[in-house]
C-alpha cells in the first residue's frame, strides 16, 4: 500500500485538503457497492476484464486511509473491507482442499457481475431519463372533449385509499395517514434486522457505534435514537448466543462481534 | 422523427431570418391547438411560433386538411380549436362520465371485503366498529366491484361478499391475494403508525394458506 | 378530400346492420383518440364503435395518416394515444407540466423495476446494494408509475413490483420490450438473477423462476 505520507504525523495543507476530499467522497457514496464502482474505473478496463484482486486492494487502502484520517465510516463500508480481505486472501493463498465453500474466482466472479450489473442499471437509467417524456417533449390533447349529452357519476378510488383504508381500520385510532415523524425513530426491530444482516460480515470486534445508519451519526435526536436502538439489539443478539459483546472499563467503547462458530 | 437532420450551416443560418416552409407552420399549428387547452388566436400563434411565420396562411391549409375527418378545425370567436366531427359526438358519451371519489366509509368496506372475503355484513360491522348502511354496499355492487359470496353454513345461513374480477382490473390486481399486508404497506412507508395495542392481529395476512383471504372468520 | 359525403338512403340503411366502411371506422377513431387524454384500449374504441368495427385495421390506416405530421398515433402498451410530435415541444412552454424532480436512487430504482420486473424491493435493494428508502417507492406509485405485481411464489411469498401504462406513456415506450439497450441487457447476462456463491447476507431469494423481463406484459 503506498500511502506512507498518510502515516506522517504533521499533516501539509495539500494533505489537509486531500483529507478533507476523501471525507466528502465517502459522504458521495450509495454504499460499499457504489464506491467500489467508483474505484473500478480508476483501472480504466472493460469492467468485464476488471481485476478483482486489484480492485480490493484499492478499496482496502481506502478506507485504511480513511482511518488514518479518523474517518467515522459507516458499518457497512467496514463490512465490505472485512469480505474483502477475506476474499483477497482466498485469491492469494493455494485453495485449500479441507476449505468448504465457494473459491476465492467464483467469489470474485460475483463481485464483478453485480458491479458490471449495477453500471448497467446506471447507464440505462440515464438513457430512459435522455428519451423524449410527456409533459417536456410531446404533450397530450389540452381540450378533453366534453360532451353534455349523457352525464353519468362514476365513484373511483386508488389502490392506495383502499390500502390506507385497510391500514386505517386495522390499527383503530392510532391510524395517521402518512405522517414523517417518526423518521427520526430507529426501533428495535429495525435495528435487529440491519444488525443481522451486517454481523455476518464483521470479522473481529467492531464499535457498536460504527453500525450507526448512514445519516444518522449528524443529528443528535437521529443519533441517540439509533445508539439506544443499536444497543438494546445488541443485547438481544447476544442472549441469542449470535454475538459477544464486551467493554474495557466504564464509558469505553463497547464493541461486539459474532460469535465464533466453533 | 426529425426530417431535416443534415441541414447545411448556411441553411441553419438562413432559418434564423427565414420563416419554416409552409408545411413546417402547418405541423406547428397542428400540435400547438392539439395541446392547448383553450381556443388559440392567431396573434398567440404568431408569438409561439418562429419568426417571419404565417400562421393564418397555414390554417388554411390545415383547416382544409381536416375537412370531413374525425376532428375539424373549427373557428371560436377570434381563436381555433380542434374539435370533434359533429356527427361523432355519438362516441363521446364515455367522455361525459363524471368521477367522483369514494366515500371513506365505501372505501373502508371495500377493503375489509378485499382482505376478508368472503365476509358477511356483520363481519365487516364487528372490523369497522360500526355498522354498514345499505346505501354503501348497494353502491359497491352497481359499481360491480362486490358481488354476493357463498352463503355461510352458520345460523341465518347469511350472505357474504367477494370483489369481482371489475375490481381487479381496476385497481390492477392479479389476485386478491397479491394486496399489500400491513407489514409491507409500512415498510413501503404507506403507513406509519405501530399497530394499536391490540392488534397482534394486523399482521397475519401474509397469508399462507391458498384459499381464500384469511381464515379469520371461517368457522 | 370527403370521401363519402353523399351517402344514398339504402346505404344508411344498409350501415344498420353492416359494419361502417374503413372511411367511416377511421374517423371515428380519430375523434375517440383526440378526445381523450389519456391512451385509449382496443377493447374500448371496439366498445363504443358500431358492431362489427375493426378499430385495429382503422387504426394502422390513421397512424400512417399522421405520420410526420404536427400530432402523431402513438401506441401505448395495447392502447394508443395521440401525442405532439416531439419535435415540436418547443413550441408547448405553456403546456410543459413542471416535473418533480426524482433523486438518483429513485431513478436508479424506477430502472432496475423496468428491466427486471416483476422484481422484489430484496432484489432491488441487491442490485443497488443499499436498501430501498422509505418514500422511494411510494414516490413512484403515487407518479403512477409503478404497480404491484403477482406475489413471487417463494418463501415469504413477497410482492412485487412492475412499471405501469402511465410509464410507458410518460416515456413514449409502446412496450416494455422497447426500453432501451434491453436486449443487450439480457444478452450480457444482466437480468437474470445470480444467487451469489455463498449463501451470503440478503442473497438468498433470487429464486429459480428465471422469468425475468420476458414473459411479462402479456397480461
Amino acid at each position: 500500500m503506498s500511502d506512507e505520507e498518510f502515516q506522517a504525523d504533521i499533516l501539509s495543507v495539500s494533505e489537509r485538503m486531500a483529507a478533507e476530499a476523501l471525507i466528502v467522497e465517502v459522504e458521495g457514496y450509495e454504499g460499499p457497492l457504489d464506491l467500489l464502482l467508483t474505484l473500478s474505473r480508476t483501472q480504466k478496463v472493460d469492467l468485464r476484464q476488471i481485476s478483482v484482486l486489484a480492485l480490493a486492494e484499492q478499496y482496502l487502502g481506502f478506507i485504511e486511509k480513511a482511518r488514518h484520517l479518523r474517518i467515522e465510516l459507516a458499518a457497512d463500508y467496514l463490512v465490505m473491507a472485512a469480505w474483502l480481505a477475506f476474499l483477497k486472501s482466498r485469491l492469494l493463498l493455494p485453495p485449500d482442499p479441507s476449505e468448504e465453500g465457494p473459491s476465492g474466482e467464483e467469489l470474485a466472479a460475483h463481485l464483478a457481475f453485480q458491479l458490471e450489473r449495477l453500471q448497467a442499471m446506471r447507464d440505462v437509467a440515464a438513457k430512459l431519463m435522455a428519451r423524449d417524456q410527456k409533459g417536456r417533449d410531446f404533450f397530450v390533447r389540452g381540450q378533453v372533449e366534453v360532451v353534455e349529452r349523457r352525464r353519468r357519476i362514476t365513484y373511483t378510488a386508488t389502490l392506495l385509499d383502499l390500502m390506507q383504508g385497510y391500514a386505517r381500520i386495522r390499527t383503530r385510532d392510532e391510524f395517521r395517514p402518512f405522517v414523517m415523524d417518526r423518521d427520526s425513530v430507529m426501533t428495535l426491530e429495525e435495528a435487529l434486522d440491519r444488525m443481522r444482516g451486517l454481523i455476518g460480515f464483521a470479522g473481529d470486534w467492531t464499535d457498536i457505534m460504527s453500525y450507526m445508519p448512514e445519516g444518522w451519526e449528524t443529528d443528535p435526536v437521529r443519533r441517540r435514537s439509533a445508539t439506544a436502538a443499536n444497543f438494546a439489539a445488541s443485547l438481544e443478539l447476544a442472549k441469542a448466543g449470535a454475538i459477544e459483546i464486551r467493554q474495557g472499563e466504564t464509558f469505553a467503547p463497547i464493541q461486539i462481534r459474532r460469535k465464533p462458530n466453533d | 422523427m426529425t426530417d431535416d437532420a443534415d441541414t447545411t450551416e448556411t441553411e441553419i443560418e438562413e432559418s434564423l431570418f427565414e420563416a419554416p416552409p409552409m408545411g413546417e407552420q402547418e405541423r406547428m399549428v397542428e400540435a400547438v391547438l392539439f395541446a392547448s387547452a383553450e381556443p388559440v388566436t392567431v396573434a398567440e400563434l404568431t408569438a409561439r411560433m418562429p419568426h417571419g411565420s404565417d400562421p393564418s396562411e397555414a390554417l388554411v391549409h390545415l383547416r382544409k386538411r381536416y375537412e370531413g375527418r374525425g376532428v375539424n378545425v373549427v373557428r371560436v370567436g377570434d381563436a381555433y380549436a380542434i374539435r370533434t366531427a359533429s356527427d361523432l359526438g355519438y362516441l363521446m358519451q364515455k367522455e361525459t362520465v363524471e368521477q367522483k371519489k369514494l366515500s371513506r366509509a365505501a372505501i373502508e368496506t371495500l377493503a375489509i371485503i378485499a382482505y376478508h372475503q368472503p365476509v358477511t355484513r356483520a363481519e365487516i360491522e364487528e372490523i369497522r366498529g360500526v355498522s354498514v348502511s345499505r346505501g354503501t354496499v348497494d353502491q359497491l355492487i352497481e359499481m360491480e366491484w362486490i358481488r354476493f359470496g357463498r352463503r355461510r353454513m352458520s345460523p341465518g345461513r347469511p350472505v357474504t361478499f367477494v370483489v369481482t374480477q371489475g375490481f381487479l382490473d381496476h385497481f390492477g390486481l392479479e389476485s386478491a391475494r397479491d394486496l399489500p399486508g400491513l407489514k409491507e404497506l409500512r415498510s413501503a412507508g404507506l403507513l406509519e403508525s405501530r399497530p394499536a395495542p391490540d392488534a397482534g392481529v394486523g399482521e397475519e395476512e401474509s397469508d399462507d394458506d391458498d384459499e381464500g383471504q384469511s381464515e379469520l372468520f371461517e368457522e
